[in-house]
């Protein structure tokens, strides 16, 4: 499996998310400049949180124009697999990989904390394996995770079994509790607000994210 | 002389210098100062970058120990971890700004303070913050907690450096100047620390970062009527930070120390380019020519005043090797960042600043920079004040009603109202989240910890200074101890109020002593620190209030404890001495609204053996959860641990001639709360009565209430729900 | 050349912010507050004296960057001054 | 009766957000742009059909909650219709 980690001006959790990969998957994760125009050719991009350009404009937004993420919208859409927890998946919404938009939490503050999410959408290279209906816990941290999407826009996600993962109490005003978003082909693209890479062994206060990683090895 | 050059004194005295200062100025030019040699002397002498109340008294710390790499005097302090890698560290004050305005006065705190660190090599890994808010109910209290709270985090989680503690409380004495005081811990490379000390004849001074603005040019400077600079409109006085920009900064200085390129480094902390070059050629013994027509601007029509006194953000000076710039450049420029060659390293000693073709200051550095003045103003020792024990105390309320009262009360109840808009988990080493006693981050890729706490309680300060400030220091050991550290060493940040009333100098002076005894006895030197005084408004001082930082090691994290006990039926034993002291007691105030009494005495050989019994049960493996008994005393301490458990326990409650108000609420110091499994507590009280350590066993953990002797149970619900109540319902509007 | 960008939420999507500049007004005493937008205006100073040209270009950077067509509206005006 | 209120940092106040903004217009290719401010606009439905009662009380609202005095400037216009 060839994995890589894309860094933007403004990434945070690249680190975080290639050492993830590393420890999950036992790959080599290599780190990738956003200014790159030509990628080889990746199973897994990894789209880091953090808060790429400050989130200036809008979180994700620029970001989501820069070199590099032509090449991983073409990826996608030949299947790659696409992960953006967090400000990845602001990203991924602003690319156009996925539908809606991320905006400020209801709360109007920056929100750190352990979720509990149900599983949804189990027909994923992500969730596949995982019981639908299962909790997972995960870490959030973000000040613009209010999913937003129209309501035919909603009613496309439910049918078509792509909401991948739900808040089990709303922390942030997302739309029908939505806290992650499948997209592409064979729904190789993976959006969510929490943070898998962060619960990886118990001594970070939870595996839970290991159930959203583990399930790529055969994908 | 040009015209510009015949200051009267009176702008000298508009520039805050005494006329003593002022003739010392003018003795050390042999001449009078032009504006802007005006300007420098203004900032390099004013007590924020000279420490001229202070110095001789921060002498007295104790700064060397064999794990002391780095004491103060450097951008931040530095101390061994093992491995090769060293921790650096230092806490910082931004109370006046953040007064101005919370959320840009917060943020730009935690810029600074983090600056102080990555400028020594070391990439920053968690943050703390030590708050002090007006009373509760006052109008602009829940304004300033909303603002500093978003701005920390704001700064903090876009720069990715988790916030993993701090403290947070309320006193009336805290209305018209709130503090604000952040610390930046960071690792490094032992053999790739950078200092902040310019040499090499000839070698490049270079600028980077973000551009230089009209931003935090002393209001009151600006007042002066002798500049033509000053009569434009009046400007911010308070800046704004990038969080994006220092994110930029920081990791492109990480790239440039792994260069063979760099000299020496400093950020431009509070007098900008003006500190930053003259302290950086006065550890260097060197001088210094700048040309300011090369400095990035961002507005336009920048006066060399006004460029060398800005405190825009995110900004650094660095001295290269000659002939690298260019590699340095591509580093800057892959990071969107401006550099500029802005001068060279000479050997004259002198600073000498150019704009325009003209020489606009021709100062000798040392005596600026290392011959500031220095005072030994007045002082005048607190009142002393009575004991005050248990037996004296009259009170209706049960213990029970007492105890929901402190734990709900604003200094002692939760702060996740806080901690939850900070990121404490990125960078994913987070292993002792907010919560507890120390916060525990995991050196990266290693199973090795630091243990980070801030800590001061100053009502006891200002009953006592000494004993206050002795205080501080042993809190700050223990909350390291009950994680499993090993305490390494301290920062500070000594945040009083007019160092020109023998009162206010006698606090400084008091804590200061107390500080140092405890760093001594305890082998916890101070390593860094800063000072901020004049915090207050209408001759009313806050408490006096010597934030602590502590910072310690934990060598196997498979060996870390906290404060929650894992099973049902675990032994307690209270480790340390029972009398019931009340005198300065969070009780005493919460319950029955007095603030009165000499605070609990601190027993500096008994604390270091009972830290140091606590620490080798717990690395010997048998602790399940470990906690210090400070405000509230005993029975919070152990309500504390219930909650964070969700298992109840049951106290003994004696009945001999301690009252159960002192024996539950009294906070005398040196005291630890253990649970263990019963069969290794009687292994634990053997070995503390072998080492001289007074322990008991006084009840055990299991069930979902919290007994206490005879009291009716109290549920963990109703624990918490008075414990987490308190905030979310002040900040929403009620309370 | 001056150009300025209003960009607004499209009707239907809750802008929180604004809710809660609503409710802090309100508890503030200003009842007579029936509803709040908000507007975030971007000017731009261009190098070009081409009214046309002008907007051609700044209607660009609005699909291309500065709005969000899936919650945001955005329209350009030149203003001639500048 | 209809309100807006523009905010508008106060000169020499750094607005790293504009500075991203034009940085970003520049990676795009966007060469002509040469400078970028933001304006926050907010923009109030009032009960009152007076438009001088309308501007007192929207001032007033500037002072007390919408504009931060230390950082940034307001101005008020009362838009007749609406
Ligand atoms: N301003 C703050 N920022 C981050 N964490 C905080 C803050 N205030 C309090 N905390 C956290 O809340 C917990 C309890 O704080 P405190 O009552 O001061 O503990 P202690 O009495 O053990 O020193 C600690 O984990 C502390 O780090
Ligand atoms: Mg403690």
């Amino acid at each position: 499996m060839r994995a890589c980690v894309v860094t933007f001006p403004g990434s945070n959790c690249d680190r975080d998310l290639a050492v993830a990969f590393e420890r999950v998957l036992g790959v080599r994760v290599d780190r990738v400049w956003h200014k790159r125009t030509r990628l080889d050719r990746y199973d897994l991009i990894g789209i880091p949180g953090g808060f790429s350009y400050g989130d200036h404009l809008r979180p994700g937004a620029i970001a989501a124009r820069s070199p590099v993420m032509q090449e991983v919208v073409r990826q996608a859409n030949d299947g790659a697999l696409v992960l953006g927890p967090c400000n990845g998946f602001q990203i991924l919404t602003e690319a156009g990989l996925l539908p809606g938009a991320l905006i400020r939490n209801r709360g109007l503050a920056f929100v750190c904390r352990r979720v509990d999410l149900v599983v949804e959408g189990t027909d994923s290279p992500y969730t596949r394996g995982l019981e639908r209906g299962r909790t997972l816990r995960l870490p959030i941290a973000h000040h613009d995770g209010g999913y937003v999407v129209d309501d035919e826009g909603l009613r496309r996600l439910e049918g078509e079994g792509r909401i991948a993962l739900r808040y089990k109490d709303n922390p942030n005003g997302s739309t029908a509790d939505i806290a992650g978003v499948l997209g592409g082909p064979r729904n190789n693209v993976l959006g969510l607000m929490p943070h898998p890479e962060r619960a990886i062994e118990p001594l970070l206060g939870g595996v839970d994210g290991r159930a959203l990683l583990a399930p790529l090895l055969a994908a | 002389m040009n015209a510009a050059s015949t200051i009267v004194p009176e702008a000298a005295r508009e520039h805050g210098l005494s006329e003593a200062e002022w003739h010392r100025v003018v003795g050390i030019l042999g001449r009078e100062p032009r504006p802007v040699e005006l300007g420098i002397f203004s900032v390099m002498w004013s007590e924020h970058c000279s420490y001229k109340s202070s110095k001789r008294h921060l002498a007295t710390f104790p700064t060397k120990a064999p794990w002391v790499v780095q004491g103060p005097g450097e951008n931040a302090g530095v101390v061994d971890i093992g491995d090769g890698q060293v921790a650096v560290f230092k806490m910082e004050s931004h109370n006046h700004p953040s007064f101005i305005e919370p959320y840009q006065g917060a943020a730009t705190g935690v810029g600074g303070i983090l600056r102080d660190v990555f400028t020594m090599g070391a990439r920053p890994v968690a943050l703390l913050n030590a708050l002090r808010f007006g009373a509760p109910e006052h109008p602009r209290t829940r304004h300033l907690v909303r603002g500093v709270v978003a701005g920390i985090g704001g700064y903090g989680n876009c720069v990715g450096v988790p916030t993993v503690g701090g403290e947070a409380t309320f006193h009336r004495s805290y209305n018209g100047n709130i503090l604000v005081n952040a610390m930046a811990v960071g690792v490094a490379e032992k053999d790739r620390v950078f200092y902040a000390k310019a040499s090499g004849i000839g070698n490049p001074v270079v600028y980077v970062g973000a551009k230089t603005g009209r931003d935090g040019i002393h209001g009151a400077t600006m007042a002066s009527a002798e500049f033509s600079e000053a009569k434009e409109a009046a400007r911010p006085t308070v800046q704004v930070g990038d969080p994006f920009t220092e994110k930029l900064l920081i990791e492109a200085c990480m790239e440039l120390m792994a260069t063979d390129c760099l000299v020496a480094i400093q950020d431009m902390g509070a007098a900008g380019l003006t500190s930053s070059s003259f302290e950086m050629a006065a550890r260097g013994g060197c001088g210094v020519e700048m040309d300011l027509d090369q400095v990035p601007v961002r507005e336009r029509n920048m006066t060399a005043y006004e460029i060398m006194l800005s405190e825009s953000q995110e900004r650094m000076l660095c001295v290269l090797k000659e002939g690298q710039e260019a590699e340095a450049a591509a580093v800057f420029e892959k990071w969107d960042l401006s550099f500029a060659t802005v001068g060279r390293i000479t050997d004259t000693g002198r600073m000498v600043i150019r704009m325009a073709g003209e020489t606009v200051a021709d100062v000798p550095i040392d005596p600026v920079a290392g011959a500031s003045p220095v005072y030994d103003r007045p002082h005048e020792p607190a009142p002393p004040r009575l004991p005050f024990y248990a037996e004296r105390l009259m009170s209706e309320e049960a213990p029970g009603d007492a105890l929901l009262r402190l734990l709900g009360c604003p200094d002692l109840c939760a702060k996740r109202w806080i901690w939850e808009q900070y990121d404490h988990m990125v960078m994913a080493d987070t292993v002792g989240r907010p919560g507890g006693d120390a916060a525990v981050v995991r050196v990266h890729g290693t199973e090795k910890g630091l243990a980070l706490t801030t800590d001061c309680t100053p009502r006891y300060v200002e009953a006592d200074p000494r004993l206050g400030g002795m205080q501080a220091v042993v809190e700050a050991w223990r909350n390291l101890i009950t994680v499993g550290a090993r305490p390494l060493a301290i920062t500070n940040c000594l945040n009083f109020g007019n160092p020109e009333r023998p009162r206010v100098m006698g606090q400084l002076v008091g804590a200061i002593e107390g500080m140092a005894e405890a760093c001594r006895a305890l082998d916890f030197p101070v390593v860094s620190g800063n000072v901020s005084l004049y915090n207050e408004t209408d001759g009313r001082a806050v408490q006096p209030t010597p934030n602590v930082g502590g910072v310690g090691l934990i060598r196997d994290l498979g060996r870390m404890t906290g404060i929650a006990f894992d099973a049902p039926g675990l032994a307690l034993l209270l480790v340390g001495e029972c009398v019931g002291w009340m005198g300065a007691s969070l009780y005493l105030r919460e319950v029955l609204g007095r603030e009165e009494g000499a605070p609990p005495p601190v027993d500096l050989a008994a604390e270091r053996r009972a830290g140091d019994m606590v620490l080798g049960l717990i690395e010997a493996g048998i602790v399940r959860a470990a906690h210090d008994l400070s405000d509230g005393g005993l029975a919070v301490a152990l309500a504390e641990m219930c909650m964070a458990s969700g298992f109840g326990a049951c106290l003994d409650v004696p009945d001999d001639n301690l009252s159960s108000t002192g024996w539950l609420f009294g906070e005398e110091q040196g005291r630890y709360l253990l649970a263990l499994r019963e069969a290794d507590a009687q292994g634990a009280l053997d070995l503390a009565r072998n080492v001289g350590v007074l322990a008991r066993r006084v009840g055990t953990t299991g069930g979902d209430t919290l007994i206490l002797g005879a009291e009716p149970p109290i549920s963990l619900d109703e624990l918490r729900a008075r414990h987490e109540g308190f905030l979310p319902r002040l900040m929403n509007g009620g309370a | 050349m001056q150009a300025r960008v209003s960009i607004r939420f499209k009707d239907g999507v809750l802008d929180p912010e604004a809710a809660a500049i609503e409710g802090a007004l309100r508890g503030l005493g200003f009842d007579g507050v029936r509803g709040v937008r908000r507007v975030r205006v971007i000017e731009l100073d261009l190098d070009t004296n081409e009214p046309e040209a002008a907007w051609a270009s700044v209607e660009r950077m609005c699909e291309r960057l500065l709005a969000n067509p899936v919650i945001e509206d955005a329209s350009v005006e030149i203003l001639k001054e500048g």
